[in-house]
């Protein structure tokens, strides 16, 4: 099942794209795997994921852990710690 | 209750005035403005971009306004938050919290802040010299936001 | 700073306006107005008269001021406190905080609101169902404004 | 020596005087003689300082304790505790 990949701030710059359809293989089943999966993708992917202790990540716009379970989801983002305000 | 994301400027004068307007319960209105300030860390900034993620920002920031009603008894609340480009001295961010007391005006408010500096999906990036660069988060920020999570837990 | 004792209303986001007006070095504007509720412990009031002690209100007002400005990195601070008679829905009270960052800007206003409230020489008179009233002094406000000198004390 | 005595709330209203001044005899030497000898001084004064406990005092405009000496004062102030913001 094809995945929905949005990305934010500098991740989004270093990847080089704003979001993407991905079909990750089944064994990829948790956000942190995900992350260990694309790293892999190529340069630009390996850059951005160089530290995945950086990476915060959101599934169907809800906030996530590294171990949570990505089956289901829609959509997954991909992002630096955020700095509103 | 009012969240708006939006690239134009607020006035939050009449947003203070929209909560109070035509009622005698309210007794504390407290409003936070956040501003983009002419240097960061010391060094000075030209301008400041926010992005945001669309949908998951509102969605986030309302969920949050609800938890601020759940602890406190809030008779309005207002969140404005800009993104795009801003200019040093110009409004980035509004909180506005009302209630029969002070209390729960100013702890909410602060609540709000906490949790939009460091939870709300947002990235500044900051204008200085030709050069741009995304602003790192801060320890003292998360610290800020964190103690909401303890005075929860303590109560529970 | 800017303290004021004044039987006129005030307009919060002029005030606010001219602490910020020119500057790019403030990053947070906390405003706190109090307002005259329609009911006190439940029963509806028809007005409020705010007696001062003229002369040391101001005097008082402005150390505390100068108390706040010495804890917290201040940019500008402004207190306008209103005496005489006020209707429900009137602003009685403002405390206009700035600074760089928002903790100081918060801390600095609740500190204010809890010394106003519990120190400044005002006394509130409730008039309800034809009868007058002098408002007594909440516990609660003493343990707020006490806060203060407990958390200055543990930093001697 | 005289000295100016102002009233404010409950305690002008219990007094009937916005301000006086007296001449308290030399053994009223601080905040809490000069309430006692004030009670002493007729009806209205016995009802305004009837609770000694709930009595604030200013000495020049500056807050003081029931202990604090009167000597020097040229203004005293009485009021009930503050309920200003």
């Amino acid at each position: 099942m094809t995945l929905k990949l949005v990305y934010f701030a500098w991740v989004r710059e270093r990847v080089g794209k704003v979001e993407e359809e991905i079909l990750p293989p089944a064994s990829v089943a948790t956000v942190a795997e995900l992350i260990g999966w694309l790293a892999g993708r190529g340069e630009e992917y390996a850059y951005a994921f160089e530290n995945p202790k950086v990476i915060r990540a959101a599934i169907d716009r809800n906030h996530v852990r590294p171990d949570s379970a990505i089956a289901g989801a829609k959509e997954i983002a991909f992002f630096p710690p955020m700095t509103g305000g | 209750m009012t969240v708006r994301l939006q690239r134009e400027d607020f006035d939050a004068a009449a947003e203070a005035a929209k909560l109070t307007h035509g009622r005698t319960d309210i007794g504390a209105v407290v409003t936070f403005t956040g501003i983009c300030r002419g240097s960061e860390s010391g060094d000075p900034i030209k301008a400041l971009t926010l992005e945001h993620y669309p949908g998951m920002a509102e969605a986030e920031i309302a969920r949050h306004v609800d938890d601020a009603k759940a602890r406190w008894p809030l008779l309005g609340v207002t969140v404005i938050h800009r993104y795009g480009r801003m200019q040093p001295g110009e409004n980035i961010v509004l909180v506005v919290t009302a209630s029969s007391h002070r209390e729960a005006a100013f702890a909410a408010a602060e609540f709000l802040m906490d949790y939009l500096k460091t939870r709300a999906p947002f990235w500044k990036q900051v204008e200085a010299a030709g050069e741009k660069s995304w602003v790192a988060a801060k320890d003292t920020d998360d610290a800020a936001a964190d103690r909401w999570s303890k005075s929860r837990d303590a109560a529970e």
